[in-house]
């Protein structure tokens, strides 16, 4: 029992190499049968696992020594500490539900084998990620869950959107990369290992008044590594300016949106940033950053969420709002509250985006909020279970978001300075968020069916195999906070912030004290959560023609908003267009066409016209083989003999 | 060994393979090659490798050969009855083969033996040269041999592959 | 000093060897071999002449005739009278036939089959040459008698000839690989190749022969054996109702009884490995005084008896049956034997 | 008693008398004989330097060699029955295929 982790990334890569291999011919269909005991029985040895980590026992071994090269040194281990407990409980949680959610969702599509494949495989990257004791594992995890996300948000390439967006999140993803591997590549500079247990061990001692000449100017080492990591994080948890891609990853199926671009995958910036805190507290400045993009992002997402109408869109920005709320966290030096906010955001969101799947399989792929209404006596169990999930991620007393976010906000205040800045920030992003998301919600399940009679027949509930999710997950996000309560109210029910004290190893011991303000802070972010739902339910119930009323008031910020701030255009205009003008006028004529088919034909070119003249030797009769090579030995051993003497033989 | 027998050994080896080989008959080629083969095995009997020499008729006097005359029968070879029996260029041939004897006899008298293993002939004689040779080829040889094994079942189905005809 | 080493010089007792002592020494083994080739080649001659007459008396009465009745007392001295009817008839040689080959076609054949009774131990210490590798050298021996019928059927420049040859070639290189695998598990279980190492391991066994613990090898043994010496029902190369006698049939005269010879000497010869192999050797269940190799000729004509009542009553075999046999029976056999003859054995020492 | 270098001589020339044979005749079926004639001197050279070094490192190369050639036997001569099936011609050069 003692390697039974193993298993946990085994067995999924098991199910992905069946699926992948038998799938086409011989599964086909059953392929659920496969991927979802293989993924049930990794979550099983997760759940012992995480019960062993928190009976104290940390496991950190190396098992391969995967690259030997010089003085550099890489081998395949695992780490599991509190941190990595956490993020199974997630991975393998979410994971699970998500493939019983999907045997539903994607019954009767003809890529049903290669989805289960794909997710097979997707988790089996990411718990190599999330369990990786050093970093080029961990890099190898990100490109291979990076690699699943293409896979996957192409899964119906036939559809030029959805092959595209895949394009588009690879090619985005590789920006933030860049900075990721040069990160990776000045950590093995500096400390002269990749693995986490020295590097993180020695960080505050090799890094400590370390600067580099970069440009020019004196950089702090600590600063620029953080920095390089962060651009990484950036790309892959979709922070500005890199959250492009995420919007237009919802051309995925449903369940891959709640698996990986909710729950899981775009967690790992705020995962790789927790686990390198030892490099990220050692830089004020990098802190400073990380807080604020992960505020601004948090704001700007929100506004743009207000007004989308693509069921999926606003959820997606609701993502990028909330990871920008993690990073905020993680910017205080709180990064046990933005891991917490990790753990419930987990539950809620995947839940809101399997919801939303729920509602479109009923609305046979309607995605327009616009078009829908009143959906709450066709699909009760969605309803309920949405309704938790929008309270949950508004903050509402006794939901899980409250709590994480109430402790993201109290942090932020409490750290002083430029944290008063990101509370401020944080809390108009949380009002925001409680409109949007009960804009979302009134929209789709209260009022009338704006979609037409046939489309309102059609309507019903979702299968056993996509409710039974649904109940889960909504029970998590009514429930999963209760295991990190504020001090304030843990200490009138005798219980202290479990959830904190069971990370504290990872992130150091931060004292936790019932402060007066904090009552305060929690009470504001209260008022503004419920503030937020009450002018949604004026807008959208009690009065449905106030929202067209504040759109043609305010039509400018209606129209920017509308249109993502331009960001997309932006970034056309800058990058795309020019890299375009360079490939047709420069590199397609000149460096391509001239200068490397110029090599690459006059080199056959060449062996062609040497060929023609040598293939008369060649003249199909077989002795004369043997002859040519008879001779040839003559000759190497005469010219043996003639140069014995000075060969010194 | 005897130098006598040596020399009528060596004789006779030479004599008869440049009989088989310049024979305008196949089958009479094949036949001198098979009294070569005889006394090429005496001369291993004289070298000790008494096994070696019954493997030697038993594998190429009694099978490789059969299998050529074989083969002749069965295509029906008579005679070369396309004109010479040399291609035209058989002077370069032999005077290729010939450069190469000089060369390599010249070298053969850099020939050094090199370090001296267990096996005198006394120790093969006390305890036979075939317990001997299966005992080596079965303990530090057994993976060449597993290969030569291999080799000779992919001979056999290319063999019955290659010749086998398409009805049946 | 043995000649052989002497004559070879792989000794290293050659100096040792000196002077008129030596020399006298030579001349006295060179004499005993000389005198022991004499003496087995006599027996030998014998017994093929009088083998002939055997068997046609035996088939006659088999099938309810009395077979040759005219010379002697019950047609005894018929093979004499046909000894010197084959030595003063014609010798004729077809006008295309490939001469050199033609000629020594038939001293091949003699040659070999009578080569590998050398090493057969007659009784305890008589036997022309005590070679270690006995058993190779038999089984080298007798695939080369295939050469002597493929020359003559390749000489003889006919169609019947040449289909015998090329029947016979085949039929021996297939047959060749059964007789040697089916000698393995004898060569196990002895722990040797030398014959007479063979007879002496076989009396720690039942009746003191391995016919019984290696009842597999011996049955293979006996089928490729008849199938070796080209006697019924494997006789195609010289099948008398389809090729006209095969490869002899050009043949005639002397040559033609060298052939018939050759055949009689291979069925002794084959008889008398199976007898060293499988049946004790010399040895017997008690002491005959005064003949010592009584037991060997005992069981040497039981064996031929085999072969003249197989030969009475078994019919001819197809050709494509043969090779069936040979290949997808007899060889599996043979193999199957080996393996279980190693397990048992491993079994026993553990 | 002889020394090494008589039996290297012979197999030298033996090797060569097979080189010799391989290289000038037409028939495919004497380059066969010729080849079986060149590993033929290989073999006896192995035999002979492991009799003068006490080894039996050469007596193992020449049961693989014989192993070897065996196999070569059957292919090569399977080769030729179909050559000579398709083509009608037991002459190499006559086989002019194989060439660009």
């Amino acid at each position: 029992m003692d390697h039974l982790y193993l298993l946990i990334p085994a067995l999924p890569l098991l199910g992905f190499i069946i699926n992948i291999t038998l799938g086409r011919g011989l599964i086909k269909d059953k392929a659920h049968l496969v991927a979802i005991p293989a993924v049930f029985l990794s979550w099983a040895a997760a759940m012992y696992t995480v019960a062993q980590v928190a009976g104290g026992t940390i496991v950190s071994r190396d098992f391969y020594t995967w690259i030997v090269s010089g003085g550099f040194s890489v081998s395949a281990g695992f780490l599991i500490d509190q941190l990595t407990a956490v993020m199974l409980v997630v991975v393998t949680t979410v994971s699970l539900l998500v493939h019983i959610y999907s045997t539903g969702y994607m019954r009767g599509d003809k890529g049903f084998y290669r989805f289960f494949a794909y997710l097979n495989l997707f988790t089996f990257s990411m718990l190599m990620l999330i369990m990786s004791n050093n970093f080029l594992q961990l890099y190898f995890g990100w490109e291979a869950v990076g690699l699943c996300s293409y896979f996957l948000i192409g899964f119906w390439y036939e559809k030029k959107s959805a092959a595209d967006a895949g394009k588009k999140a690879f090619i985005v993803n590789r920006f933030g990369d860049f900075g990721f591997g040069l990160g990776v590549f000045m950590i093995f500079l500096t400390f002269g290992t990749l693995h986490y247990g020295p590097v993180f061990q020695s960080a505050p001692g090799v890094l400590a008044g370390k600067t580099v000449m970069l440009f020019g100017q004196s950089v702090p080492l600590a600063t620029l590594i953080s920095l390089l990591l962060f651009c990484g994080a950036v790309g892959k948890s979709a922070q500005l300016p890199l959250h492009v891609w995420l919007p237009d990853a919802m051309e995925g199926p449903t369940p891959v949106s709640a698996l990986i671009h909710a729950a899981t995958m775009v967690t790992a910036g705020v995962f790789m940033v927790a686990r390198c805190n030892p490099i990220f507290s050692l830089s004020p400045l990098a802190m400073a950053v990380v807080g604020l993009t992960g505020a601004v992002t948090a704001l700007f997402a929100a506004t743009i969420a207000l007004v989308q109408n693509d069921i999926k869109r606003i959820i997606a920005y609701s993502t990028i709002s909330q990871l920008g709320y993690m990073f905020l966290a993680c910017g205080v030096g709180a990064y046990g509250a933005g891991i917490f906010h990790l753990y419930t955001h987990a539950f809620f969101k995947a839940l809101l985006f399997l919801g939303a799947g729920s509602v479109m399989h009923s609305m046979q792929g309607e995605l327009d909020v616009q078009k829908m209404g009143g959906l709450k006596k066709y699909m009760p169990v969605t309803y309920w279970t949405f309704l938790a999930a929008s309270l949950s991620i508004s903050g509402i007393p006794g939901f899980a978001g409250f709590f994480s976010k109430d402790e993201i906000l109290w942090k932020a205040y409490s750290a002083g300075g430029i944290g008063t800045l990101l509370w401020v920030l944080g809390t108009l992003a949380a009002l925001l968020t409680a409109f949007y998301s009960f804009r979302l919600f009134f929209l789709a399940f209260h009022g009338k069916f704006r979609g037409g009679h046939e489309l309102e027949h059609h309507l019903h509930e979702s299968p056993k195999s996509m409710t039974m999710p649904l109940t889960i997950l909504g029970m998590g996000a009514v429930a999963a906070g209760w295991v990190g309560l504020p001090p304030f109210i843990g200490n009138a029910l005798g219980v202290s912030n479990t959830f904190g004290a069971f990370l504290a190893p990872v992130f150091g011991n931060i004292t936790e004290s019932a402060a007066s303000g904090e009552i305060m802070i929690t009470g504001i972010s209260v008022a503004v959560a419920l503030l937020g739902i009450l002018i949604a339910a004026y807008m959208y119930v009690w009065k449905p023609g106030a929202a067209t009323a504040l759109k043609e008031k305010l039509p400018a910020v209606h129209k920017v908003l509308w249109n993502k701030y331009y960001v997309d255009e932006l970034y056309n205009f800058i990058i795309v267009k020019p890299a375009f003008w360079t490939a047709r006028n420069f590199i397609a004529g000149t460096s391509d066409g001239k200068v490397i088919e110029g090599v690459v034909n006059g080199v056959p070119r060449a062996i062609d016209s040497f060929g023609r003249k040598l293939r008369k030797l060649q003249t199909g009769m077989l002795q004369d083989y043997a002859a040519i090579m008879a001779f040839c030995i003559f000759a190497f051993i005469a010219a043996a003999l003639v140069f014995w003497k000075t060969m010194g033989g | 060994m005897n130098p006598i027998v040596f020399g009528y050994l060596a004789a006779a080896i030479l004599l008869l393979s440049l009989l088989a080989v310049t024979n305008k008959n196949p089958v009479h080629a094949i036949l001198l090659v098979i009294v070569m083969f005889f006394h090429m095995a005496v001369m291993y009997i004289g070298l000790g490798a008494e096994f070696l020499a019954a493997v030697q008729v038993i594998v190429y006097a009694g099978a490789i050969l059969v299998l050529f005359l074989f083969v002749v029968f069965v295509l029906n070879i008579r005679e070369e009855t396309g004109g010479e029996r040399f291609s035209s260029v058989w002077p370069f041939g032999l005077s290729i083969a010939t450069g190469l004897l000089l060369l390599a006899v010249i070298l053969s008298g850099k020939v050094r033996l090199g370090a001296m293993g267990p096996y005198t002939p006394q120790v093969i004689a006390a305890e036979t040269h075939t317990k001997i040779l299966g005992r080596v080829l079965y303990t530090d040889y057994i993976l060449p041999f597993e290969i030569s094994s291999l080799i000779l079942l992919v001979a056999v189905v290319g063999a019955i592959t290659l010749a086998g005809r398409e009805d049946r | 000093m043995n000649l052989f080493d002497l004559w070879m010089g792989t000794s290293q007792g050659i100096q040792g060897a000196s002077g008129a002592a030596g020399a006298a020494g030579i001349a006295l083994q060179l004499a005993i071999i000389i005198i022991k080739v004499a003496v087995i080649v006599g027996v030998l001659m014998v017994h093929v002449t009088w083998a002939t007459y055997f068997e046609r008396k035996t088939i006659g009465h088999m099938q309810v005739r009395l077979g040759p009745m005219r010379v002697g007392p019950h047609g005894f001295l018929q093979p004499i009278a046909d000894f010197i009817k084959l030595f003063f008839k014609e010798d004729v040689i077809p006008a295309s036939a490939d001469k050199p080959v033609f000629f020594v076609a038939p001293v091949i054949s003699i040659f070999a089959t009578m080569s590998a009774v050398a090493v057969i131990p007659i009784f305890s210490g008589f036997e022309i040459a005590d070679i270690n590798i006995g058993l190779l050298y038999i089984l080298a021996m007798s695939s080369l008698s295939a050469y002597g019928v493929i020359m003559a059927g390749w000489a003889s420049n006919s169609k019947y000839s040449f289909l015998g040859g090329l029947r016979s070639s085949a039929q021996v290189i297939s047959y060749e690989v059964a007789m040697g695998l089916s000698l393995v598990g004898v060569m196990m279980m002895a722990g040797s190749l030398n014959l007479t190492e063979i007879v002496k391991a076989q009396q720690k066994y039942p009746l003191g022969i391995f016919a019984i613990p290696q009842i597999l090898g011996f049955f293979v043994f006996m089928v490729s054996a008849f199938a070796e010496t080209n006697r019924t029902p494997f006789d195609l190369p010289e099948a008398e109702s389809e090729l006209v006698a095969g490869y002899f049939t050009e043949y005639s005269g002397m040559r033609f009884a060298l052939f018939y010879v050759a055949e009689y000497i291979g069925m002794i010869g084959m008889s008398l490995v199976a007898i060293t192999c499988f049946l004790g050797g010399w040895t017997g269940p008690f002491h005959i005084p005064y003949v010592p190799f009584a037991w060997l000729l005992i069981k040497l004509y039981l064996m031929i008896f085999l072969f003249y009542w197989v030969r009475a009553t078994v019919p001819r075999y197809r050709y494509d049956q043969l090779m069936k046999l040979g290949w997808k029976f007899l060889i599996p056999l043979a193999l199957f034997n080996i393996v279980l003859t190693g397990a048992v054995k491993l079994l026993v020492k553990a | 008693m002889v020394p090494v270098q008589w039996y290297v001589w012979l197999g030298l020339a033996l090797f060569m008398v097979g080189v010799f044979g391989f290289l000038t005749r037409r028939s495919i079926i004497m380059m066969f004989l010729s080849i079986e004639i060149m590993l033929n001197a290989v073999n006896l050279l192995f035999v002979a330097f492991a009799h003068f070094l006490n080894d039996l490192r050469g007596h193992m190369m020449v049961i693989f060699i014989i192993t070897v050639a065996a196999a070569e036997a059957a292919m090569g001569l399977a080769i030729l029955v179909s050559v000579v099936r398709n083509r009608l011609s037991a002459h190499v050069d006559e086989i002019k295929q194989m060439k660009g």
